[in-house]
């Protein structure tokens, strides 16, 4: 068989977004991601709620469901349980995962079945036209909040984490290297892989995340996290983060008097400082891309795959007939 | 002592085991169960828990019951009343009394009738001994059970609070001195039981046997009452409780479509023993999914469905509105799914432990836009086997969503039931995509003849294909906002649910003469009642027959020919007359409901009263549907 | 040149406006419509947004549209089929043509039919200009909008493509010249929106009077048309969309009850305008709560009905779906709660931006047990405010959920609304408690005469009690598991309900004789097309009635009596036969539905064509229910 | 108006939760509460959900409600909206609220309604007779997993503060000072507190917190905190946590090296060292009891009643009549 290309994991629906929306620029990285790894597409599914986002498995050749808003994790988890074997990836928006459909995310990711989880975060409604999101800012004016939304954000990561999750990461829409790496490692992940995308909604949100993905200003405003180095970042690679006892510091690497040796080194195995990192939100601080926390977990289409082996080779392979007649019975005639 | 017993033969008995939850009263209950059925009575048994919560010693929220009705013939019900009341405490004589037949037996714990309990039951009558009017209307035989267990139990080495707990197996014995049952079976039930604890083994055998003695050598009862097998058809049989027969028929459907089990359910009462008796049996392949709400629930099935398991979900009826809006995506999807609903009282949290049918109309309607499924009924504790295999066959057979109702009243009782063999279960065949000719993409949505489209499972190779809850184009499953297809696609549901009807068994009557003047019209837990109040009614001469509805959608074919030979139709239902309007709007008859709602069954005396209340008022031309 | 213009007088016309989502189609249907508004014609409207996502330019699926029905005489619907059709480019020409009438005016932007425009829209005729077919079947006016527009504003210190937005105010002033409408208060609407920027106004004058001038300065055309004032009821008059309505007649029903007003809800189509309207009037003490979830809209709303609001929650069918469970639990408090259904295309997400009445029996059955619920429909933009206001005032005086039934198609479209004087809105009295007496504790399931329950709210001193899901005890509203006393409830809870009957307006014919041969019976949105057709019918000499039910449960008194004068019942729906399924059960009457699925409007001239082929039928013998 | 006694604030109804139930406990010490603090009956609101816990509103003399399962924060939501003056309180259970409603909890936290839940975690099913719950511990053996439960279990308390609460507190059924205690501060903060009681379920999960009720292990297995106190704890107050960098570590005081003045020191204002407390389930370290985090954050029904204020003062309080006549109108006849 010949190498699938990325187009070849594209449908000859046509795709349906606004022009200019960050949702195109994630289908092509992950086609091309799948096409890096291989993916047989008869192996890979696709299972969205509703939202714009969510229209994601039309345009990918594999199996795919366009489920009901916010039940995609019930629905893989399911799916998973079935046929332990496939690979299953969520698609879901900050309305369709945090909103409606909060729950069952959390308790897929403390249950940790092997699937990815991309949360395409826009920080609005899209589909249904521009209503703020669990993700909006404080005083957002938007169609439902006109006098400023009054509602305290979710963070996503920090909800993640807090749900005991085993893999947490935060990637864009514009950086397709980042997102291609991010999507990757997510792949190769055995648990719940939870990454959150910041992706523009030009046409109700625009510009949400410009501080994060223009050139002008990206390299001061993010913090790209890598295994086992120390958190520098700027234009200049003049800026690190420092840890006083337990608060993160931003220091100037030229002037403070600190130098690269004096930073935290990231280490996605510690909870701590993935909880630190997942709450770098506030002024300062840059914004962390990449992958936060990583832990191995068991998964739980495993444990179940090896309760039902454990229990048939304990009590041997089930048997209907004396299942039926199994307990106290007698003979009429 | 001189002793004069008379034996005296009787058809059927209706013994209540009634006590504290403590007091062991569904266990006395099922020994005698299991006894009554070893030696082929027939019957029917229904436990009656306190509800919910584990209510404080004594009080009347905390009385435990267990219902046996057995009989040397065929036994519908667990009986309207009771011909015996076993009362350990006051607050279960308090409780029961009222169903106790005139003359019947009472036995009484006297222990159980303290100033503390009486206070505790708010029990305002004298102590039975002493309280003419109770002395008066029954045979009231007064035991101190727990003196007489302790004595039984002297120089046993177990302290008193153990020794008490043996009190049940000595009411035990002295029932079966009453109607002359061999205890051997319950011996060695018992010896199964207690095989690691030979000290409890040897001090229940003991009072059980004291309990006997008792009877045979005071002169408490002057007769004594012998119940003959029943004629009951050849085979093999067990004692089965709906919900247990249920998960057979499951697990049953299960192998015989060579499909893996899946259940996704979040606990309620009283389908929660669907879940717990399912998990159990993971040796069978079959995988619980104890989700964290029935959406969940019924999404993880959904799930499975997409990807090849028969997937099953439980519920009640809070559940069931809950998953409203998932069950439109299952048949939109067009996948196979039996959802289960373990009715309860209701509206709202409701009687959460008591029976009720009134989610029928819910079954029927209870989603947004046109969204036809099967749904089907069980008639009695044997019946879930059927009926789960039955939802099964059709879920799978038809690519639809199955919903399948029982009750509590069902899912909780128990009768013999005849177990099948499983070469006997037609077998049931999914419908398999042909493989897609080259170039040309497989068709998700293209029906065979029955309506029904194929079931292509992720991980086939060649069938990749996308499904969702938006519109679909006839064919290629692709969304499509187009009016004609919308109209097409609407009615194409409706068809194929329709269509079920013919592979179905024709309507037919269950009892009594294919016309007449009066139809008993029924579905779910009333086939007992309305069988055997049939059965009386046309042993005194009138022109009344029964039919029972396992098919609610579609309806069976033939049946509005049925209906039509009857003169009245009555429709008697636990609920406010759910089955009635269904039937006046499909076939524009007019029926006469007969509707309890009262969290009970239906008794056979009250179903008969309102019958020749009934024919009263036709006489007096007054009758009105 | 030579020019010759006649002017021409016509009752009525329908405008078809139809572009890309960029074209501002809707600006430019919404100027012409409040022209004939202020002009004196009688109209109504409806938009045709995309489905759902901003579809990429020049696609089938971008194409957006604003359909306008005016005339002289009352208007009904945003008609049928249209008499002009104005296209901006390929697509909007492909998706539109089917509905213009044969030799209806067809204007179509020539320079919407380049190369790529035809590509991206599959279009795959010749060019209009080239397409002799189409050129004989309509009036086919070319025009080359975009030229035509930048030539007017040149000079104008305007980018091209700031230009280029003014294009559709020369198709505006175009058919203004062509409708001899004076465009003053157009020019009036123009100065206030660009009040700030004076070169936006400078040119979209401009255009507006190039197009007026194109029209009257080319041969193009050889005749005007002239639609003369409608009469209507003398007073005040704005033209509204249905969810607008609903709401002022939700605020006006929290100003005239004197409850503050609380909306709790997720955004779905078609009902998020509620929301976003309602939360622009916080100075009228309104709070609104955009909930994570359905369930939590309607959590939130029973929490504030606890609280002594006026509590509603709105939204569409999946999400209806979602509330079933809760919706339980407010009929068991038996508080006042209003549930807003703006219905869409089901079944499960079916076709969100279509329109459809598929969820009328999910609102009378959608929740587990015995759960009546009073439910009301609007049936037409203007009437969502009565209805709304009707939905308020039987909840709040009968302590009860009240579902009120709108749809996409009312809730979008618009039409002439006569002003309300808000003193002539009955005003809405809740039930307060009496103080109980001293040492007797208040009973918050009293009832008054009308079966109600009084409304104690947290903070009110001396009425501190507990409500719940389980079973109530009538009276105390303690939990009750008493066989008798929930038989009592259920039955009372369906009598609450059915007694607001008696404080409804008893049925009556919208149009036609109290008897004859038949009667068009229908409910919500399709209000307008029965009453147009049954005039047009009566004008044709067929005994023929319109009666339109806004209360759907309890139905009004007399409806019976009504049905039985009429021969024959047609009920027309948008669905596959609800109200006709409810009219069969409850008065075993046969009717005749006439279902159209496909998330449309019923038009006339099917409707016509039915009842001909009807009547036909029936002289034939051959008529069938 | 004579003051209120503790058992002025029960009602007539008998209660019935099972003989021996942890719920007595937390009944009678909240009516304690209540009592000292003197609130009035009418103004005090109690919303529960579904379970055994939740039948808690029959047995208080205020305005109640046992609603449906797992919506109880939704209800609340809606009646402090409705009316921001009275004090509300909700009951829920491990099930209630973290299972079914999970979703509504983590919103409520994050709006910070100012509202007390108690979650009575007893780490079990108790009404439906015996399930695991999401707080049961992995390889629990009950009715629905007889072969052993293969569900990660949700941690409350981490999952409270990575939904952004503001007050995350953990107490004791068997504790009736430190449960009063906890339950006073709960009230007295403004905003959202979030308070886990450990509840014995002697029927079906008998001696669940056994380790941190029974006299013999408590004081070596749980640690109190005390706001701007050393973490110390032991029998005989010997020994205590110090943090190693980021790791919490136990200290023996005599044996170890360390004193006091090493330790940590309990700050409820720092969201790290509350990330850290809520962590403290693996082997040796104690189970913190007491308040891990607080923090002033605007509430959401004072946003909205300024929300409403400040849109009266600007636009005018509401004229029906101008709002029906709003826009273009037109006079006939
Ligand atoms: C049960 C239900 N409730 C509400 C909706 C309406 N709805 C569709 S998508 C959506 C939110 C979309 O937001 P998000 O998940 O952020 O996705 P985006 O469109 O921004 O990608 C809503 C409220 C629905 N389809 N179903
Ligand atoms: C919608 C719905 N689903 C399920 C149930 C059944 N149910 C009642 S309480 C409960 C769980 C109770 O557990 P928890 O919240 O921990 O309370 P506990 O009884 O342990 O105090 C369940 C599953 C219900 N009443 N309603
Ligand atoms: S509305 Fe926003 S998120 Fe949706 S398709 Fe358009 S740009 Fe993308
Ligand atoms: S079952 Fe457990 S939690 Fe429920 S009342 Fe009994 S002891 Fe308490
Ligand atoms: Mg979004
Ligand atoms: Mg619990």
């Amino acid at each position: 068989m010949e190498a699938l290309k990325a187009k070849d994991y594209a449908t000859d629906q046509e795709v349906r977004w606004c022009p200019g929306c960050g949702d195109y620029s994630i289908l092509k990285q992950l086609q091309t991601v799948f096409a890096q790894l291989g993916l047989d597409r008869d192996e890979v599914t696709i299972i969205s709620g509703i939202g714009c986002s969510s229209r994601f498995p039309y345009y990918m050749n594999t199996y795919g469901m366009h489920s009901i808003h916010g039940r995609a994790p019930a629905i893989a988890s399911g799916l998973k349980m079935a046929n332990p074997a496939l690979d299953v990836w969520i698609i879901t928006g900050d309305g369709d995962g945090l909103s409606i459909g909060g729950n069952h995310l959390i308790h897929l990711l403390r249950r940790n079945f092997n699937v990815q989880i991309l949360l395409f975060n826009n920080e609005i409604y899209g589909l249904t036209k521009g209503q703020y999101s669990p993700t909006s800012e404080v005083d957002k004016q938007t169609k439902s909040s006109p006098f400023g939304s009054i509602d305290h954000p979710i963070n996503p990561l920090a909800l993640a984490l807090g749900a005991d999750a085993t893999f947490v990461a935060r990637t864009l829409d514009r950086d397709p290297a980042h997102l291609r790496d991010t999507l990757s490692r997510a792949h190769s992940h055995r648990g719940t892989s939870f990454v959150e995308i910041y992706q523009n909604c030009n046409i109700f949100n625009d510009g949400a995340f410009e501080l994060y993905t223009d050139k002008a200003t990206k390299s001061d405003y993010t913090i790209d996290l890598k295994q086992g180095e120390p958190l520098v970042f700027g234009k200049n690679a003049d800026k690190g983060i420092r840890l006083d006892g337990l608060k993160p510091q931003l220091v100037e690497l030229n002037s403070s008097g600190y130098s690269v040796s004096d930073l935290w080194i990231h280490d996605e195995k510690d909870p701590t400082k993935a909880h630190l990192l997942s709450r770098f939100f506030d002024g300062s601080l840059p914004r962390p891309i990449g992958i936060l926390y990583q832990e191995d977990r068991p998964c739980y289409e495993d444990l179940l795959v090896s309760q039902i082996d454990g229990a048939t080779e304990k009590l041997g392979k089930g048997n209907l007939d004396q299942l039926l007649k199994a307990g106290m019975t007698w003979k009429v005639g | 002592m001189t002793k004069e017993t008379k034996k005296q033969e009787t058809s059927e008995i209706t013994i209540k085991f009634a006590g504290d939850s403590g007091d062991g009263m569904q266990l006395t209950g099922s020994l005698f169960t299991n006894n009554a059925a070893l030696f082929g009575n027939d019957l029917a048994t229904f436990p009656d828990f306190p509800a919910e919560i584990r209510a404080p010693l004594g009080t009347l929220s905390g009385v435990s019951g267990f219902q046996l009705h057995f009989g040397s013939r065929e036994i519908f019900t667990p009986g309207d009343r009771y011909d015996v009341l076993v009362a350990m405490n006051a607050a279960a004589l308090k409780v029961n009394l009222g169903k106790l037949k005139k003359g019947g037996t009472l036995i009484v714990n006297t222990e159980g009738f303290d100033s503390k309990n009486l206070k505790i039951a708010h029990y305002d009558r004298p102590v039975p001994e002493e309280d003419d009017e109770l002395k008066s209307s029954y045979e009231l035989i007064p035991i101190q059970v727990t003196k007489l267990t302790r004595t039984a139990l002297e120089g046993v080495d177990l302290s008193n609070k153990e020794k008490d707990r043996c009190k049940n197996m000595f009411v035990l014995g002295f029932l079966y001195w009453r109607f002359n049952r061999d205890p051997t079976t319950t011996i060695n039930s018992l010896k199964k039981k207690f095989a690691s604890k030979p000290v409890l083994l040897e001090a229940n055998l003991a009072v059980l046997q004291a309990g006997f003695n008792y009877g045979d050598t005071t002169e408490t009862f002057t007769v004594t009452y012998d119940i003959p097998p029943a004629q009951m058809p050849e085979g093999l049989y067990r004692n089965i409780m709906g919900n247990e027969a249920l998960v057979l028929g499951l697990i049953a459907a299960s192998e015989r479509s060579h499909l893996p089990l899946f259940y996704g359910s979040y606990p309620i009462t009283p389908a929660s023993d669907i879940l717990h008796l399912l998990s159990r049996h993971k040796n069978f392949g079959v995988k619980t999914f104890q989700a964290e709400d029935e959406i969940a629930g019924i999404g993880s099935a959904i799930g499975a469905a997409y990807g090849g398991h028969l997937a099953v979900t439980g519920t009640s009826g809070p559940g069931m509105a809950l998953k409203g809006e998932a069950l439109g995506l299952a048949l939109m999807l067009e996948l196979p799914l039996v959802i289960i609903n373990v009715q309860r009282g209701g509206p709202s949290t409701g009687l959460p432990t008591k029976t009720e049918q009134a989610d029928l109309l819910q079954a029927m309607y209870g989603r947004n836009g046109e969204s036809p499924v099967a749904v089907i009924a069980a008639s009695s504790p044997g019946d879930c086997f059927d009926t789960a295999y039955e939802a099964c066959r059709i879920a799978v057979e038809h690519m639809t969503p199955v919903i399948m109702l029982s009750d509590g009243y069902i899912a909780n009782g128990a009768e013999p039931w005849k177990v099948p063999e499983v070469e006997q279960l037609s077998p049931i065949q999914s419908v398999t995509p042909e493989s897609p000719e080259e170039g040309i993409s497989f068709q998700p949505y293209s029906r065979n003849e029955n309506l029904t489209r194929a079931w292509a499972t992720p991980g086939m190779k060649g069938f990749a294909h996308r499904v969702g809850g938006l519109e679909k184009e006839a064919l290629t499953g692709n969304v499509s906002y187009d009016p004609a297809n919308h109209e097409y696609m609407v009615k194409i549901r409706q068809a194929k649910v329709d269509r079920i009807a013919q592979f179905l068994p024709k309507a037919s009557i269950n009892k009594g003469a294919a016309q007449g003047d009066i139809l008993l019209l029924g579905w779910g837990s009333t086939l007992g009642v309305l069988d055997s109040t049939t059965t009386e009614l046309i042993d005194k001469g009138l022109a009344i027959s029964h039919l029972h509805l396992r098919y609610l959608n579609p309806f069976p074919e033939g049946l509005p020919e049925l209906l039509a030979n009857f003169k009245t139709i009555i429709v008697p239902e636990i609920n406010n007359g759910q089955l009635s309007k269904i039937i006046k709007e499909r076939f524009l008859v007019p029926v006469i409901p007969f509707n309890k709602i009262q969290g009970l069954p239906i008794n056979k005396t009250e179903l008969k009263d309102f019958i020749y209340a009934l024919l009263e008022s036709e006489e007096n031309g007054s009758i009105k549907s």
